[in-house]
């Protein structure tokens, strides 16, 4: 009976692996790395939705009777893309943040924000 | 750069065939896995195989970067042009039944034409994310 | 062939456009482009509307597929007025947007830029329209991605930073609508939101849909910038272009706001979501908490744009205080909030950006003598700022009106004592501003500071005119939104 | 027991999930950003076999080639601009922990409830989804139903899906995009 509700488990577990990763690192890049896991997890909770157990891919032929479910599959296609394309975006900001601020370093940017912030209220 | 030798002549030889294989995965997806999609990226890895042991200026002597732009732009207009004229020809919008007189046929002709389109997007949009990543990190070096 | 395919239409215009955009070489071609295709959007709908208006609800199976088994388009009274508010925004803002694109964005990269803004405006009508749940998901990816580039896009380094922020908090909303979608689609076997709300009713119970409706709110709230939830936001807005934070403001977070309504009360039913599940009392907290605590903040800002910025949390409050209370004058008052509140800060965006164009900064002392320097720009800001206060005769009036009455229906004085408290903080935050423009003396050395140019003062002040308008004429939109509120309990 | 190891396919499910759990953990752990970034390559690899596992081999192929292939090299990419080295941050590790662990609690909990793994009638299998495989070939007359429905049953979605990418793609080249000449900063 445990294992039938492992996919699921794990499913849950890797989403908040990610989500521990998001939050506990400080490091803009690594935030990226952990939000894929956090992605990619609820595309296996998807799959395990449309597994029916001992039957085929959803490639129709004749002699086989029972499919997998394929509609998660299409709808996962679709998820995989949105999580790459929102990876390239995080990428691009990451590497302008690179650029503008010398560190991807949370604290660091904050640290630096906060000092122009000063700056320009002295200004005042 | 002399121990890349082997590395470039293998990359130079496989290119054909990863290409070829983007492409049979592009055409066959309708009765084996794969489509458009996956089709895209194998095309885009292909080159972007050969950019790695060659370097970026060389990749874009081949392609240039507003080929790439014009291949993004035209696959989007395939995918909406599609929908666009089967909208003209009494079907709603992608209806590609409306393309025959049999709406299977229909079917199958539009699914190709949506798949190539695809495929054309995700090759360039790689592209043009590797080209500029690529082009900042020749700037620093 | 036109007229049968309008639902789609409204949408693909602004998508086709955005793919030549990307390859027009000409200087002001993608600008042009743009605003024919937001306009060609905009006619759609306002054709839309008049069907709809004549009590007709429209539906647009995609590829002839019926649903459930295809995507379809369905747009009912209460799709209607968010496409009509989302359109409309979009129309002045992107003929506001064009002078002060020119000075924020380099020239090479106008046509990207005004090709991600035209996909950001279609992502958030094909949310709008769509009848699919999934369908929902990627045109929110859509619209969020362009989202994160456009705010990217400020002049100030800080804006990469805000659209960082914006990018990680918004995929985990994403993700949690997804895995909520998931959730409901394990349970009942269907995507079409009609489908479900059928589907669901003997399920309702079992923990996985209390589950997804709790993921649902949690995903959207991520999205909506709900109080505790809302630092992206104020980051956002503040270090976004000018065009961006106007646009953004009007749109973004009311889509969200729809698709709340849509599934609370939609999908899963109000007595379900806000009464089963403690939904209401957590919504109406936040929201009261929120209002109280931006307000303050609103009034403790230097920085216009930020200040604008935290309103709009505060503002949201509302709307999500007006969800909360599940009754019918709550919802009215929340959509009347929703739509009033977009038309109204798009405006003073607007206003305040102009203003940042001519004196060259947003902070409080920029604004000194603001008032007979240019007097239409602070014009508008003030009308639409009433409009946020809710002075009789706008028609923020009507939404507090509205509140004001939910919160006695259910007897929740805590909640009118919120709204009226933080009425006067608005109006405190609102005056300290009239207060600089007109009362403060401008440096000498600012040298000239000119009234805006007219093709950013007519969408401003046409934006707090039409404030004015339903302020002073209520009686149309208020049979309108009590139809689509009759609709949504059931009636 | 025994029925289960008659069940390869099973077993494989089992260990490869149990793989993902520990590269998942090591992945956030890991300091060094260019380590990180290629054990989530091995991730993507262990996750698209484990689609195959489940039937999917079109997710598999996406999986395999996206999340192993291009992924890695984006991320590679990225790292070669910004630095592999992860600066190690005290005193924010327990806050988020204790929270983690509750709402994952919380959602094995919520799993009970779900209908039963891999079961041929639940929900999910008997809506819709049985529509497409009885009648893709029939009206569309293409026997792979995930390309069927992707690209006509749901087509409107996959057009989103494109734009999706494209916009991602335009979006890339308006941040970074030089276009071969100028180093114009926004």
């Amino acid at each position: 009976m445990t294992l039938d509700a492992l996919n699921y488990w794990v499913s849950f577990i890797l989403m908040m692996i990610g989500f521990f990763g998001i939050v506990s690192s400080g490091n803009l890049l690594k935030k990226l790395i952990c939000l894929t896991i956090f992605q990619v997890s609820a595309l296996l909770f998807y799959i395990s939705v449309g597994y029916v157990k001992g039957a085929a891919a959803p490639i129709i032929k004749d002699v086989i009777i029972d499919y997998v479910n394929p509609l998660p599959h299409v709808l996962m296609l679709t998820a995989i893309v949105v999580g790459v394309a929102s990876m390239a975006v995080g990428l691009a900001i990451t590497v302008r943040i690179k650029e503008e601020y010398g560190t991807i370093e949370e604290d660091e940017i904050a640290e630096l924000d906060f000092k122009k912030h000063k700056r320009e209220s002295k200004k005042k | 750069m002399q121990e890349i030798v082997v590395l470039r002549v293998v990359v130079r030889l496989l290119l054909p065939f990863i290409l070829m294989y983007a492409l049979y995965i592009l055409f066959h997806g309708e009765v084996s896995p794969g489509g458009g999609f996956q089709a895209g990226v194998i095309f885009a890895a292909g080159f972007i195989a050969y950019s790695l042991v060659n370097d970026l200026a060389s990749l874009q002597k081949i392609l240039p970067h507003f080929v790439v732009r014009i291949i993004n732009a035209l696959g989007v207009l395939i995918y909406a042009g599609v929908g666009v004229t089967t909208m003209f020809m009494g079907g709603r919008f992608l209806g590609f039944s409306a393309f025959r007189v049999l709406p299977a046929d229909g079917q199958k002709l539009g699914i190709m034409l949506v798949e190539v389109g695809i495929g054309m997007v995700v090759f360039s949009v790689i592209m043009l994310v590797f080209y500029s990543f690529g082009e900042r990190s020749g700037d620093d070096s | 062939m036109i007229f049968a395919n309008l639902p789609v239409l409204l949408v693909i215009i602004p998508l086709i456009a955005a793919a030549i955009c990307t390859v027009l070489p000409w200087k002001h071609s993608p600008w042009a482009l743009a605003t024919f295709a937001t306009f060609a959007s905009f006619l759609c709908i306002c054709k839309i509307v008049v069907q709809i208006y004549a009590g007709s609800t429209i539906i647009y199976p995609m590829g002839g597929w019926l649903a459930p088994y295809g995507i379809e388009y369905r747009i009912d009274k209460l799709s209607a007025i968010f496409l009509l508010l989302i359109s409309g925004v979009a129309s002045f803002a992107i003929v506001y947007g064009m002078p002060a694109t020119q000075k924020e964005v380099a020239e090479n990269k106008q046509k990207f830029f005004y090709a991600i803004y035209l996909l950001c405006f279609s992502g958030l009508l094909g949310v709008l329209a769509t009848n699919d749940i999934f369908n929902i998901y990627v045109f929110l990816e859509i619209s969020s991605i362009a989202t994160y580039a456009l705010v990217a896009m400020g002049k100030d380094r800080r804006a990469l930073v805000a659209s960082f922020e914006y990018l990680i908090l918004g995929t985990i909303g994403a993700t949690f609508f997804l895995i909520a979608i998931g959730l409901v689609y394990s349970m009942t076997g269907s995507l079409n939101i009609s489908d479900i709300a059928i589907k669901i009713r003997p399920v309702v119970n079992t923990i996985p849909i209390k589950m997804a409706c709790a993921f649902f709110t949690v995903g959207l709230a991520l999205k909506i910038g709900i109080f505790p939830l809302h630092l992206w936001l104020t980051n956002s807005y503040t270090n976004a272009p000018t065009f961006v934070s106007s646009f953004l403001s009007g749109t973004t977070t009311k889509v969200g706001v729809y698709i709340l309504i849509r599934i609370t009360y939609g999908v899963f039913g109000h007595d379900f979501s806000y009464i089963d599940l403690p939904l209401g009392q957590i919504l109406i907290l936040l929201g009261s908490v929120g209002i109280l605590v931006a307000s303050t903040a609103a009034i403790l800002q230097n920085n216009v744009k930020r200040m604008l910025a935290y309103s709009s949390v505060a503002q949201i409050g509302y709307i999500i205080l007006g969800i909360g209370m599940a009754n019918v004058p709550g919802a009215s008052g929340a959509i009347i909030q929703a739509i009033f509140h977009g038309v109204s800060k798009a405006a003073m965006f607007m206003a305040a950006g102009a203003i940042m164009l001519s004196v060259k900064g947003v902070r409080l002392e920029h604004f000194e003598g603001i008032g007979r320097r240019m007097p239409l720009t602070i014009t508008a800001f003030i009308i639409s700022g009433l409009s946020l206060v809710g002075i009789p005769g706008t028609a923020g009036f009507i939404a507090k009106w509205y509140l004001l009455q939910a919160a006695i229906a259910s007897g929740m004085w805590t909640v009118f004592a919120v709204i009226i408290i933080s009425s006067l903080l608005t109006l405190t935050y609102v005056w300290k501003i009239i207060e600089v423009a007109f009362f403060e003396h401008m440096d000498a050395g600012r040298g000239s500071v000119n009234e805006a140019p007219l093709i950013m003062l007519i969408p401003m002040l046409g934006l707090s005119f039409i404030t004015i308008i339903f302020g002073v004429w209520p009686v149309y939109m208020t049979g309108y939104v009590s139809q689509i509120v009759t609709a949504l309990f059931g009636g | 027991m025994i029925d289960i190891l008659h069940n390869i396919n099973l077993v494989a499910n089992i260990l490869i999930l149990v793989f993902l759990l520990c590269i998942g953990v090591s992945v956030v752990r890991a300091r060094n950003l260019l380590v990180a970034s290629v054990l989530l390559g091995i991730f993507s690899i262990l996750m698209a076999t484990e689609y195959l596992v489940l039937a999917a081999p079109d997710v598999a192929i996406t999986e395999a080639s996206v999340g192993a292939g291009i992924s890695t090299v984006l991320l590679l990419l990225g790292i070669f601009l910004v630095g592999e080295k992860e600066k190690r941050v005290k005193g924010r590790k327990l806050l988020p922990f204790i929270m983690v662990v509750s709402i994952a609690a919380m959602l094995v909990y919520a799993s009970g409830g779900l209908p039963v793994f891999g079961s041929g009638s639940s929900p999910a299998q008997s809506g819709v989804a049985s529509y497409y495989t009885k009648n893709s070939v029939i009206e569309t007359g293409v026997p792979n139903v995930v390309t069927a429905v992707l690209a006509s049953y749901r087509g409107y979605d996959t057009f989103g899906e494109t734009l999706v990418i494209f916009t991602a793609g335009i979006a890339v080249l308006m941040l970074l995009g030089k276009f071969g000449k100028n180093k114009n900063k926004t």
